[in-house]
């Protein structure tokens, strides 16, 4: 029963982007195309799922003092190994990723789950924590970047959605865009709840 | 001649033409006074005298309760009818003593001293402070204490304020007109009890003849000198007429007599010369009974305690409907909420106002336009003081000034957006307090 | 075949490509390692663990009512100096018991407490004015100005700064203007106590329902002149003369409660002249029932009740009149028969 | 002490532990990633001079010549050219003919502006560096007038820059280090033809 | 160009051109979260720009002089978070012990430094190739980190001045906290857009 | 309540200035601009102001009526931000320029903290800065012709240009094509100057020529009147001085911030102005004071009550930093223009400078 709410927390209630604001530099930094938000997201959920196990199952044998560059290095180890085996097995997507899937090392998330999830719950609830919170990142990113691969280049997954006659409005795909853009969505969030 | 004055300050329609070119009138004796116990600053007058006792224009009623307190005098003859809460003249309600006149002014033996230049210093003080002197300009502070100070703070200059700055009053402007001598004695008076060796009197530029008048009488005297002062509110409070005159700047929280000066009224000056020369106790001032709605704006003699109803009355009534009544100048004055007051010690004016000039607009958001910030004699963030009260962040508004303000109103004067500048600083020195008092 | 993909690569180079990063690494590691211990001696700072689980067992609403700066504040102030534990309103029991636990103490929850106004006017319709008040929307400033802008210096100004106060939104304002307290979610958290400037607000214990609703020191014909709903206390002492309990005390023209003497019985609601007094249980509370049987008609109960609701003769049942018994169960305790019930 | 010790040899135990998984992985991805690199390297070339069989020079510049798979004749050569950009270095591709013509280019690694910088990719702006000589690379905003310069990107003048300048500059090498080379003193003439032409 | 005038047009590009928050989308976690105050917002950017560059400093050696020689560069990420990481909790202790206040009012994001992508950018920054092909050396790898900490500290600090005078305010309520913050960020990056482009 | 006395907190007298009137007299000072920009460039201008003026209000009243707070479009901020927006964009700009940029400064810039005095930069330019991020191309091109004269406002342009024609078409589409600001800032740029060096022939210096051209008198008398292309509002600065000299009597404006900006360009671009090159002109101040938005920023925008500092000594700091920033991008940036993009900078400037000047009590000692 806990797993299946472990499990759903982390897509709404609490969504780690648009709830616990974490993990906001790579939500800005990939959100320009929903291509790029969905291997973003998914390659975080994977390295988020593996360092929960992992650090879930070590919680009882890492001294306090040491706990950070522990999950740390647990966690860089996760990314290195994502980068290098995409780079071998499946070189065109990590074309497309490259440059962001070392950016998951810094992403909060992670080590937030880490350190106020996994250390202190099991493993199975852990697992279903970090596939939760990986599918809210990914999820929240995608809606981000949504809109600004609409509103920024007229197409969304590479699809033209608005005609020809639209003169993208750029800003979108840029820094301020992204900013203003998910202050607006957070916006809309806190009105959602306000309404509840 | 230079024109002085300080940094900051507005520019205020003066609006004295209501009153300015009436002669001093003495107001007929009221029915009933209520000599209010505190009409100062300090703590409250003992009464000396119980319901039912008979008593004569200027005799004691009420006697200083401590050092920084006033003696109170029966304002006419009469029998003692209550001592209880009664409107006071800054609106709110407080203990007074309650006298029914039999209608002979019966007044106590006055003296007239020949010598009276000549009275040690001492006796001069206890003169002042048997006559129940306080500030006339409004503050009320008693002037016994005033010119008391202590033995390391040398005192060189004394300053009569004749500035008058609040629009619309003229009682001062009269008083100086009709007693120039008077005042010129009073403020000799003043010197000697002090050990002053220079006097001025500050007069602001609105006041020409009176600035004239004071010049030539002067003349003559190498230590007395009248100062001309730029026509700007609020030009009459002490700290900024010291520094217009002298140039010296009163420390922040402290009193004039850091910087060697006592500053006094020209009405405190003038009842100075009558108690020392007459023994005359503190039972009348001059008050101007202006503004648009008085049908005959004049200045009055008046006995302390005299209800505002019978001087509006005395004046002709109104002409048109009252919006607002101030107990004071309308800078910063006390709007009250209805002519029973009766007329304290520093009560110099009652400025009435149809309804059109007492409405006020709402306030709107601040547009960090810094009119405020440019107006303000002292110098402070008034807006920011306002929003960090309404936000309850009170160390901001500490910081920005909350505790230097002496509510001039220059700033809530000039706000585009009619911000209640000085209502939110007022809050914020209530709730200050209350921080304080919730530390210890 | 997988052994083979694992220790393939493993076996040709082992020495290069494994063994080397991972005693530098490792090095790195060991190196951090000590460097961090070393850290943690040379700067130990004593953290008290309880703070940290205080913290996590306030509520976390930093409203202040402890009377320290927010939850962390008091959670520290409570380790640190020997502050009562049983501060924190928003919390309650729940939160008193798990401090407890934590400082090793025991619990001694404050019998819930909510605000109540002790006036009965305040909203448009229901103020007489003095004056007509220009100026900041709120209390505090408005009473500053020549006493406030309503006619009686002791009553609700109406600019609702008690409702600001509340950050748990549990006052609400009517189409009246009328303020309203919605217990369920006062936490008694003293905001409101502290915001009001006519001191209007106090808290009374949950579980008693009788409020005198008025907080004028006015004299007996000016009180009524003065009140908005014409329901002040006048200060006659009736209600301190009925009290069975003398809970209730006239001073300065006002009468007040000792909710600690109080036994909620609701009697002084039913003889005040000016209604000042409210009783929000009235008619709903259990009424006195005699058992026939055991009743030895002693007539104790019939004496002390003080609505003579009991009747009955000597040496007879006694019956008590449910309209008349306004359940202060004086009765039940004096019957030397344990004959009265309330029911 | 004891806990000196204890801290610092946990952590060198994760470090250790990590790293030897790291190490593992990568000592098989490795060489899987280098021989992808370079057949998306030789992939690249062919897209720009199809049919072609290429033989590396480095040297200051680092090129290819390219020659025709059948005739050995030389059709030109590619090279990387890289400039910073906005974002960061632009790296691109080109392939010039003998007479330093460019046949294509391509930007192959960019962290420009999505939106502006990175149109740089698109066929649209590659394609007109087709045919264009070595002092026809200027951009139109530094007074180049088109259709004899490079229309720069809408709102990416920089990039435009970074790409145009790069490929300048390196052709500009390529010519000095062919011109040098023994192996293609055959050429010389072509290149004396190219000085009349100018 | 001196050495003076690299490190000016280092400062101008750090703080300004290129700043770290703003155009880099580095270290938004602590610029959103510890901007509230100005106070804490100083306290914070300090601890940033000394982790930055100490980070810069170690960082460099270790790539240098353990990872380059043995071919070793796949770990770079491991081993600069691990040094990282074992920096800032390093810091933290000292802070701890030393300004018990900063601490406090530091409360959870002196942790978070650590996961600050800035620092992890900057290290990895300082040992990328330059245009010219070029990398840092030691000094102007610690001189980059520190200035990119100071244009951390710079974006806060203004960040936190406009937060406090909107404390003030009367802002709708949904707007309050994070979102506000977040478009205050859109119209500071907007607003430095007019260094995009410059030569120096 | 109504037939009792009015009580209220001293003072009890008012200065008749209310921030409506402060509004629409800004709006007034700044029309004489739009009857320039009319004048030169036909009616188009005066479209595009009122569609952005009119976006405004509209945007400003949806947005209060949605928040459920009182509808406040009468005091007229929101029709001088619209407008004010509009001055930002050039006459031949499509419609919905001004309408887009409008919305945005309104919603984002203003609504999105409260409303009126709550913005944190100035909305007007927070708008173009959106727009020019939005829509580079439009936003730097289609420049409309004036009446009579050349976009570069060179004097005799048809003289000019001839005799430039035959030496480089490079520079003949500069000095036709492009605003004063943009002809300078391409001088500035080496590799350009070069190039029409080499087409015009041995020993001629057609940089020189042109950047003396453009900062000549006549050229200037062609600025001061706005006799050539840019922005509505930057048409005329003849026209901005006697809005300015409006606001000033009417002391809505202060004098710190506009003399010490303007005062700051002039000192600087007297210092740095001269390109490589180039003889120095002694004109050459006054073409950078007169040139491009100058004149509009730092009496209309900089101004801004709401996004300047509080103090006096604050906004010569703030006026200081515009200036310097200005000239710097103007010099060495990536735009040929920086009045816009320096005063937003130092809006969000503005509370740091606040703190940084807080001004000491009457009579208190620094502590």
């Amino acid at each position: 029963m806990s797993f299946i709410k472990e499990l759903t927390k982390g897509i709404i209630k609490e969504n780690p982007i648009f709830v616990i604001v974490l993990g906001m530099c790579p939500t800005l930094a990939t959100s320009t195309s929903v291509e790029n938000a969905l291997g973003m997201g998914m390659a975080a959920t994977f390295v988020l799922v593996c360092s929960n196990i992992f650090i879930s199952l070590i919680k009882n044998i890492t001294p306090d003092k040491i706990r950070i560059p522990v999950y740390v290095v647990v966690i860089a180890s996760f990314v290195t190994i994502v980068d290098l085996s995409m780079a071998a097995f499946i070189p065109d997507l990590h074309k497309s990723l490259g440059l962001f899937i070392p950016l998951i090392v810094v992403n909060c998330i992670i080590l937030g789950r880490a350190e106020a999830f996994a250390n202190k719950n099991n493993v199975l609830n852990s697992i279903a924590d970090g596939i939760g919170m990986g599918l809210g990142f990914t999820l929240a990113l995608s809606v981000v970047a949504t809109i600004r691969e609409i509103l920024g280049n007229g197409t969304w997954l590479n699809i033209k959605v608005l005609p020809e006659t639209y003169d993208p409005m750029l800003i979108t795909l840029l820094a301020p865009g992204a900013f203003i853009t998910l202050g607006f969505l957070m916006a809309l969030m806190n009105m959602l709840k306000e309404k509840k | 001649m230079r024109l002085q004055t300080f940094p900051g300050g507005v520019h205020p329609h003066d609006e004295k033409h209501f009153s300015a070119s009436a002669p001093i009138t003495k107001a007929p004796l009221p029915a009933k006074v209520a000599i209010h116990l505190s009409q100062h600053i300090g703590s409250p007058s003992t009464p000396v005298v119980s319901v039912g006792d008979e008593v004569l224009t200027g005799q004691l009623i009420a006697e200083a309760s401590g050092f920084v307190s006033l003696n109170q005098h029966a304002s006419i003859s009469g029998k003692v009818t209550a001592i209880d809460r009664f409107p006071h003249p800054c609106g709110t309600s407080s203990l007074a003593i309650q006298i029914t006149g039999d209608g002979q002014d019966k007044w106590v033996e006055l003296v007239d001293e020949p010598n009276f230049m000549d009275l040690p210093v001492s006796e001069m003080k206890n003169r002042i402070a048997a006559a129940g002197i306080c500030g006339m300009g409004g503050a009320g502070f008693p002037t016994f204490v005033k010119l008391s100070p202590p033995e390391d703070k040398p005192i060189d200059t004394v300053i009569l304020n004749g500035v008058e700055c609040e629009p619309f009053l003229t009682s001062d402007y009269r008083l100086m007109k009709e007693k120039a001598k008077d005042i010129i004695t009073g403020l000799k008076l003043i010197m000697k009890i002090v050990n002053a060796r220079k006097g001025y009197i500050g007069i602001e530029a609105n006041k020409p003849d009176v600035i004239k008048e004071m010049e030539k009488l002067l003349s003559s005297e190498a230590n007395l000198d009248v100062v001309g002062l730029k026509l700007r509110y609020p030009q009459g409070a002490e700290k900024q007429l010291i520094y217009a005159a002298t140039k010296r700047k009163v420390p922040a929280g402290g009193l004039p007599m850091a910087v060697g000066v006592v500053v006094q009224n020209v009405g405190t000056a003038f009842a100075v010369y009558e108690a020392i020369r007459y023994k005359k106790p503190l039972i009348e001032r001059i008050i101007s009974i202006t503004g648009s709605p008085v049908a005959k704006p004049q200045n009055l003699l008046a006995r302390i305690g005299t209800p505002f109803a019978e001087l509006v009355e005395f004046c002709g009534g109104t002409k048109e409907r009252v919006g607002k009544i101030i107990s004071g100048g309308p800078m910063m004055g006390f709007a009250l909420p209805s002519l029973d007051a009766g007329m304290g010690k520093g009560s110099s004016g009652l400025v009435l106002m149809n309804e059109k000039q007492a409405r006020l607009n709402e306030e709107g958001n601040c547009l960090r336009c810094a009119r405020c910030v440019d107006v303000c004699p002292m110098n402070l963030l008034p807006s920011m003081i306002a929003a960090a009260v309404k936000y309850k962040n009170l160390d901001m508004a500490v910081q920005a000034g909350l505790n230097d303000c002496m509510k001039c109103g220059s700033c809530a004067y000039v706000c585009p957006a009619q911000i209640k500048l000085v209502q939110w600083i007022d809050t914020g020195k209530i709730r200050y307090a209350e921080a304080q008092r919730a530390k210890k | 075949m997988i052994a083979l993909v694992i220790f393939l690569p493993l076996a040709t180079n082992t020495m290069s490509t494994i063994v080397l990063p991972v005693i530098i690494l490792g090095a790195l590691g060991l190196v951090f390692g000590l460097v961090l211990a070393f850290a943690a001696k040379v700067f130990a700072v004593k953290i008290d663990e309880r703070v940290e689980q205080i913290i996590a067992a306030l509520p976390g609403a930093n409203c202040g009512a402890c009377g320290q700066a927010g939850c962390a504040g008091y959670a520290s102030s409570i380790v640190e100096s020997d502050t009562p534990i049983n501060l924190c309103a928003p919390g309650g029991a729940a939160a008193v018991e798990k401090i407890a636990k934590i400082m090793g103490k025991t619990a001694s929850a404050q019998t819930k407490k909510i605000a109540q106004y002790h006036c009965s006017s305040g909203g448009f319709n229901n103020t007489k004015w003095k004056y007509a008040y220009q100026g900041i929307e709120s209390c505090k400033s408005a009473v500053n100005i020549a006493d406030g802008p309503n006619l009686c210096s002791w009553g609700c100004v109406g600019y609702n700064d008690c409702q600001k106060a509340c950050v748990f939104d549990a006052i609400s304002v009517d189409e009246q203007g009328m303020r309203h307290i919605d217990a369920a979610k006062c936490t008694a958290c003293g905001a409101c106590v502290a915001a009001c400037p006519r001191k209007l607000i106090m808290l009374i214990p949950e579980t008693k329902h009788v409020v005198i609703n008025c907080s004028s020191k006015a004299k007996m014909p000016l009180a009524k002149q003065l009140c908005g709903t014409e329901k002040p206390c006048i200060g006659c002492g009736l209600c301190s003369r009925k009290c069975p309990v003398q809970a209730i005390t006239v001073e300065g023209n006002l009468a007040r409660i000792d909710y600690a003497k109080c036994i909620d019985c609701g009697l002084c609601a039913t003889v005040c002249p000016t209604k000042c007094i409210t009783d929000s249980k009235a008619g709903k509370r259990l009424k006195a029932e005699i058992e026939a049987e055991k009743c030895i008609g002693c007539t104790i109960c019939a004496k002390i009740c003080p609505t003579q609701a009991i009747s009955g003769e000597l040496k007879q049942a006694h019956a008590v009149n449910k309209d008349a018994c306004i359940g202060c169960e004086q009765c039940v305790g004096k019957c030397p028969k344990k004959a009265i019930n309330m029911v | 002490m004891k806990m000196f010790l204890q801290l610092g040899l946990i952590l060198l135990a994760f470090c250790m532990v990590a790293t030897a998984l790291l190490a593992y992985v990568n000592s098989f991805t490795k060489p899987r990633i280098e021989a992808i690199k370079l057949k998306e390297a030789a992939d690249a070339r062919n897209e720009l001079i199809p049919d072609s069989e290429f033989e590396e020079i480095t040297g200051d510049l680092s090129y290819y010549i390219a020659r025709d798979k059948t005739t050995k004749e030389i059709k030109g050569y590619t090279f990387t050219a890289e400039q910073i950009g906005y974002g960061g270095p632009v790296k691109t591709m080109a392939a010039v003919d003998k007479d330093f013509k460019i046949i294509s280019i391509k930007v192959i690694q960019q962290t420009e502006t999505p939106g502006l910088g990175t149109n740089a990719t698109l066929p649209k702006f590659t394609d007109q560096f087709k045919g264009k000589t070595l002092d026809q690379l200027t951009v139109d905003k530094d007074g180049g007038v088109p259709p004899n310069a490079i229309k720069a990107l809408t709102g990416a003048t920089i990039t435009t820059r970074a790409v145009a300048n790069a490929v300048k500059a390196s052709i500009d090498k390529l010519r000095a280090s062919v011109s040098q080379s023994p192996e293609t003193a055959a050429l010389s003439d072509s290149t004396a033809a190219l000085e009349v032409a100018k | 160009m001196g050495f003076l005038g690299q490190l000016f047009s280092m400062a101008i590009a750090a703080i300004l051109i290129q700043n770290f928050v703003l155009a880099r989308f580095l270290g938004l976690c602590p610029y959103l979260g510890v901007s509230k105050k100005l106070d804490s917002a100083f306290g914070m950017g300090m601890a940033v720009i000394f982790v930055m560059t100490m980070a810069s400093a170690f960082c460099y050696i270790i790539y240098q002089y353990l990872l380059v020689p043995y071919g070793l560069e796949y770990l770079q990420t491991l081993a600069f978070i691990l040094t990282i990481a074992a920096l800032v909790q390093f810091v933290e202790m000292v802070i701890q012990k030393n300004s018990p206040a900063l601490y406090k009012s530091l409360g959870v994001y002196l942790p978070l430094i650590t996961t600050n992508c800035a620092v992890l950018g900057v290290a990895i920054l300082n040992i990328t190739p330059l245009a010219d092909g070029s990398r840092y050396n030691f000094l102007w790898s610690v001189l980059n980190g520190f200035l990119s900490g100071v244009g951390f500290t710079f974006v806060l600090l203004a960040m936190a001045g406009i937060r406090e005078r909107l404390e003030l305010v009367d802002m709708p309520k949904s707007m309050r906290g994070m979102p506000s913050g977040l478009i205050l960020a859109g119209i500071m990056a907007l607003a430095f857009y007019g260094f995009m482009g410059m030569k120096i | 309540m109504k037939d009792k006395y009015i009580v209220s907190s001293a003072p009890h007298l008012h200065d008749k200035t209310t921030t409506k009137n402060v509004m629409w007299n800004v709006v007034i000072a700044l029309s004489p601009a739009l009857v320039f920009a009319v004048y030169y460039w036909g009616f188009r201008a005066l479209l595009l102001t009122l569609l952005g003026a009119v976006s405004a209000v509209v945007t400003e009243a949806l947005i209060q009526k949605l928040r459920r707070v009182p509808v406040t479009v009468s005091d007229g901020s929101a029709f001088l931000t619209g407008m004010l927006l509009s001055y930002n964009i050039n006459a031949g700009a499509p419609w919905w320029m001004p309408i887009m940029g409008s919305v945005f400064a309104i919603a984002v810039g203003k609504q999105v903290f409260g409303g009126l005095g709550n913005n944190p930069v100035n909305p007007a330019l927070l708008g173009r800065a959106f727009l020019l991020a939005s829509w580079p191309s439009l936003m730097t091109s289609g420049w409309l012709k004036p009446k009579s004269g050349a976009l570069s406002g060179i004097a005799d342009p048809d003289a000019i240009a001839m005799n430039l024609k035959a030496l480089s078409p490079k520079a003949f589409d500069l000095v036709t094509g492009a605003t004063p600001l943009k002809v300078v800032q391409t001088l500035r740029d080496s590799s350009f100057v070069a190039s029409i060096n080499a087409d015009a022939g041995e020993g001629i210096d057609l940089a020189n020529r042109i950047f003396t051209n453009i900062t000549e008198m006549d050229a200037l008398k062609n600025l001061f009147w706005g006799n050539i292309g840019g922005c509505i509002g930057e048409v005329s600065a003849f026209a901005l001085l006697l809005g300015a000299a409006y606001l000033l009597y009417k002391n809505i404006i202060e004098w710190r911030i506009p003399l010490f900006y303007i005062g700051t360009v002039f000192v600087l671009s007297f210092i740095f102005g001269p390109i490589k090159g180039a003889g120095f002109s002694p004109m050459l101040p006054f073409f950078h004071i007169f040139a491009g938005g100058l004149m509009l920023g730092a009496f209309f925008m900089a101004t801004d009550y709401t996004t300047s500092p509080l103090t006096k000594n604050g906004r010569i700091i703030f006026a200081i930093g515009c200036g310097l920033l200005t000239v710097v991008i103007r010099f060495v940036g990536g735009y040929p223009e920086g009045v816009s993009y320096s005063i937003l900078f130092m809006n969000v400037m503005t509370p740091l400078i606040d703190k940084l000047t807080m001004p000491k009590a009457f009579g208190r000692v620094k502590k």
